[in-house]
């Protein structure tokens, strides 16, 4: 199979997956950055992107369903779930955000990971999911990420791991912390056998989450305006009390500042993550990619 | 030497004793036995206060301006100190220090936080809050030290990384996941002290170690009380009940797991000997490089990627168990079509 | 397409023939005859002028603005080309360029200077004269190639590193020192060609590479003719002679030893036709990579080794020969005391 | 033999080294930076630096002579010589410039290589001249570098470099180009067996030999006031129209920008060598040291 075939066949995939979700042609959603109102239908034949180039935030359902082969994800790890130790109690109880969290997104927590093909070529996928409390990083996730980073490390298939989170989970005290170094450490074991590691960072990635695995990819991809930063803006204007510059601290501006391989419309991102793993997997055989 | 307002009884009496003192000089008068007296209430209270201080009071002690700091302790722990600066990148980072020296029967690299004690030298060192060639620089002196088979201590003691808008242009994030992903892959044993205030991944960024021991009164912590209280609690007044709910003190960091040890500090806090807490320091430094230099270093390596891995608590419905342990494999039961 | 004063009557010619076929065209009289010798006239002048070209007119030739750049290059050679940003520290640098493609059978890491083509451009990749988070940028790439196991192809095209306050602020020295020593490290095959102008360390700065081609136009030079002229001849205006005296052409440089092959140009230069100069450097590097694959890892890396620490032209007094090739002990019977 | 016992006997060096000068107490030197006329004898005294901190430029015979132990410089190669290989001429053929240059230094090219010992122990050191043709790097220079390390490769011994050097040789065209790779690949052999290179950088140290060696060091160490840049202040000046900053491209001004681990009085110079070159080689038997 040539490189043009892949890209080819490609076209049907939207229709088809509008006609998946199957929305009623008169809702509608607010654009939070041109105000425009845009109906969800033709949202979800854009990739929900607004003409504008807001990108809405995914569910990992729409990401995955949008980027990998159709039916191809197969999801490990369902049965982990957090627990809190440290009968943590802030506005609300801990386990009560966690059973709303879980009621809300269908999830067990703020990631979903497993394998899936791109353009045939297989792939150990990530997906974090912002809307389960803020897609926070406690023992849960970072025990999902290192094991989806260890299942590289034992097939060789490369690795993509879309964040969306605003960084550690403070429900889980210093265990979070600590999931900072465990992620790190999973993907220097990663690096020692050659896979490649491709992050992709989807608005937000902030904080712990930023400062571990979001900045560790061989290639560090952005979609389009996200904000992306260790500390965020509201602390940083605290501490130098003045506004900051638009366009601080999101994608486009940390492309500039050498921190990202490249800013890319999720349009594109399908194809763009094809070639990439094509090209850079040592381990990829003949066989694997025609 | 600064009193926190939880000490301001003990310093009232040691006040009235120094008073008495003086009198008992100018007046020859015999105040031996009252003397004596209060002294013994002194110690009393002393006791009883550092017996059952709360984690909002240890941070008071953690964040003493007078507790011993890197430089300090690396001048206290090697007669040779030479230090070491810069990034090879864009500027020295007063905010981390670093350099070599003789420990025991040791060539280390020690690399640590530096808040500065004086307003001067607060200022020059951003109050311990590392840019992120701070973090480069560390991870510079790091590989210099794998490469040559020395040891490396790290000493931790800072508020977190600088949330500044330089800091963030310049990547903070980049550095410090750069660090915590590279610090796995050395070969040479590291061994981490949290002498003041371990203050999230500002403090991790240089404290992916064999081995982590916590001075007593040390604080470790994923965000500052004050921060998880206006955050979480939206009440900054709060900080005190979150200081607790976090378990931030070196018996709660232990009692989780990831501190191996407590390292006893002098009566009210390390800042009253420093000479003391350096020989505390020395002694258990010895006995963990000891320990780690036996293996080689590729078990070192293994070693530290085990502890960092073993980190976390969850529970697996599958096999109904909350595991702190987990296997490096997940069970094939629990797979799920989308 | 500019041209340069030295192709002036070629030019001219061309301009000649031009009328006289729009002449032909709207009178439709029959000049084809005249056409023909006036061509033909053309043709001899054109390999005249090619054939004796000065240094001097050569370096016009090789900063030619329409000559073919890296990024077309990179785009002509492989159907896939992708480009990579930042040296993950302070900024991504546009004057040097680099990403990954398909190029033959091999996956490889293209990397090289960029000078821009319009002014806007030129501006925004400050006309090819890198920062050192250029070299940083380039020196990321390159270790992501090694890890990968990608072979490495670099175009060379730069008056120089940036010869600006920043730029030494950032550590421009030591981005550049730094490449020339880990580029030694790499265990993956690294083919340079020089395409245009191969300024002084700011090209070596990438080019420290198991085979150096140069396009039959291209020149290398330890530094510009007018930056010689007015150090050692204290007079910019003597710039055409140190052109020739410094060796700076691609037969001087095979000549010398360094250049290992010229690629040659369409007739008047690169820039008359970029498929031809694409095709010509593609089958290059299919030669050249397939002959370096050929070796074990640790070959490639011994091979660019011997390379570089071959290069020198000096005497050994005690052993009356010029060497260019010296071994790597020096004599025992040159030893004196102090 | 102890650390406390290598620093005590080292009192009597400098009058030793002052009596083996034999200076006429009435010479006198201006300092170039506060102007003030010093008695030749004072300054040889003082390590050959003013009271203001200036430190003059020194001969690597001066320079040998303050930092290692008495007598124990060995010398080698020193009959590598330079060829006119280009047959280039500029306001002066190369071949006259390297006639007086020899007369003037009475070394062969603008380096010193050798073994010597600091407080006993055997290092490998290299000694730029800057009174030869400006310290400029050709193929000797860079041949002698490279013999130098792969000395230190050979024999474990620490390697310390003192540069002083205008840059690379234009005289000899490209291939003093080559000598900057040619060092510096050798640098990159010496670091693969893990000894330690100790760069110290004096005034001035500039153009292809500080993008080179003079900055790859482990350890890098400057003497004050150093001026150390890529391009010169005169060509940036050009470049930006604009004069610039007072210490620009000073020693302290890199210690700053972090290029540089430490400034060191020449006074300081030979303990702070000692100490690193013991604490960093893990090539050192414990017979070499006691
Ligand atoms: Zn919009
Ligand atoms: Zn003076």
């Amino acid at each position: 199979m040539s490189i043009l075939d892949w890209f080819t066949k490609d076209d049907a995939r939207n229709s088809r997956y509008e006609e998946r979700l199957n929305i009623p042609g008169d809702l509608w959603a607010q654009c939070p950055q041109c105000k425009e109102a845009i109906y969800l239908k033709t949202l979800a034949s854009n990739f929900r992107v607004c003409d504008c180039h807001y990108h809405f935030r995914l569910s990992p359902e729409e990401r995955i369903q949008m980027i990998f082969d159709d039916g191809s994800f197969s999801e490990i790890d369902t049965t982990l779930e957090a627990v809190d130790f440290l009968k943590f109690a802030d506005t609300e109880p801990y386990s009560d955000r966690l059973k709303k969290a879980k009621k809300k997104t269908k999830h067990a927590d703020a990631i979903v990971i497993g394998m899936a093909t791109l353009h045939q070529l297989p792939v150990n996928i990530g997906v974090m999911d912002f809307g389960f409390m803020g897609g926070s990083m406690g023992s849960v996730v970072g025990e999902k990420i290192a094991r989806i980073i260890e299942h590289a490390i034992h097939n060789k298939f490369p690795l993509i791991i879309f964040t969306s989170s605003g960084g550690a989970r403070m429900q889980e005290g210093i265990m979070s912390l600590m999931q900072m170094a465990k992620t790190s450490a999973a993907l220097q074991q990663l690096s020692e056998v050659s896979v490649p590691y491709i992050s992709v960072l989807c608005d937000p990635t902030t904080g712990g989450t930023s400062a571990s695995f979001a900045m560790l990819g061989d290639v560090n991809i952005a979609e389009p305006g996200a904000l992306i930063s260790f500390a965020g803006p509201r602390v940083i204007e605290q501490t130098i009390r003045q506004k900051l510059p638009k366009g601080f601290q999101r994608s486009e501006f940390l492309l500039e500042k050498g921190m990202l391989d490249r800013v890319v419309h999720r349009r594109d991102m399908r194809n763009i993550l094809t070639t990439l793993i094509r090209l850079l997997n040592p381990h990829t055989t003949k066989k694997d990619v025609v | 030497m600064k009193a926190l307002d939880f000490e301001k009884p003990i310093y009232d009496l040691q006040e009235k004793i120094d008073e008495l003192r003086q009198l008992a000089a100018s007046t020859d008068m015999d105040l031996q036995s009252d003397i004596d007296a209060i002294e013994a209430r002194a110690d009393m209270l002393k006791a009883q206060i550092y017996a059952s201080l709360t984690p909002g009071q240890i941070i008071q002690i953690a964040r003493h301006p007078n507790r011993p700091n890197t430089l300090a302790l690396a001048n206290l722990l090697c007669s040779d100190f030479v230090e070491l600066k810069g990034d090879r990148c864009f500027r020295d980072d007063p905010s981390i220090v670093g350099g070599v020296g003789t420990l025991g029967q040791y060539r280390v690299m020690i690399i640590g936080h530096q808040k500065g004690s004086d307003t001067k030298e607060k200022i020059r060192r951003n109050f311990g809050m590392p840019h992120p060639e701070g973090y480069r620089k560390a991870l510079r002196l790091m590989k210099m030290a794998d490469k040559f088979g020395m040891p490396i201590v790290t000493f931790v003691d800072t508020p977190g990384a600088y949330p500044g808008k330089e800091a963030e242009e310049r990547g903070q994030a980049e550095a410090i996941a750069k660090n915590l992903k590279e610090m796995t892959g050395l070969c040479v044993p590291v061994v981490s002290v949290v002498i003041g205030e371990g203050g999230s991944g500002g403090a991790l960024g240089i404290a992916v170690s064999n081995r982590i021991l916590m001075l007593e009164y040390a604080v470790y912590s994923v965000i500052s009380p004050e921060g998880c209280a206006s955050i979480l609690f939206r009440d900054a007044s709060r900080a005190e009940y979150a200081a607790e709910k976090l378990k931030i003190t070196a018996q709660d960091v232990v009692d989780l797991g990831i501190a191996d040890r407590i390292l006893p500090e002098p009566l009210g806090g390390a800042h009253h000997d420093w000479q003391v807490v350096s020989e505390t320091i020395a002694a258990a430094l010895a006995d963990e490089l000891d320990r780690l230099s036996a293996l080689s270093r590729e078990a070192v390596k293994a070693d530290r990627y085990q502890k960092f891995r073993s980190f976390g608590r969850y529970k697996d419905t599958a096999i109904q168990a909350v595991s702190a342990l987990p296997s490096a494999k997940s069970s094939k039961s629990s797979k799920k079509k989308l």
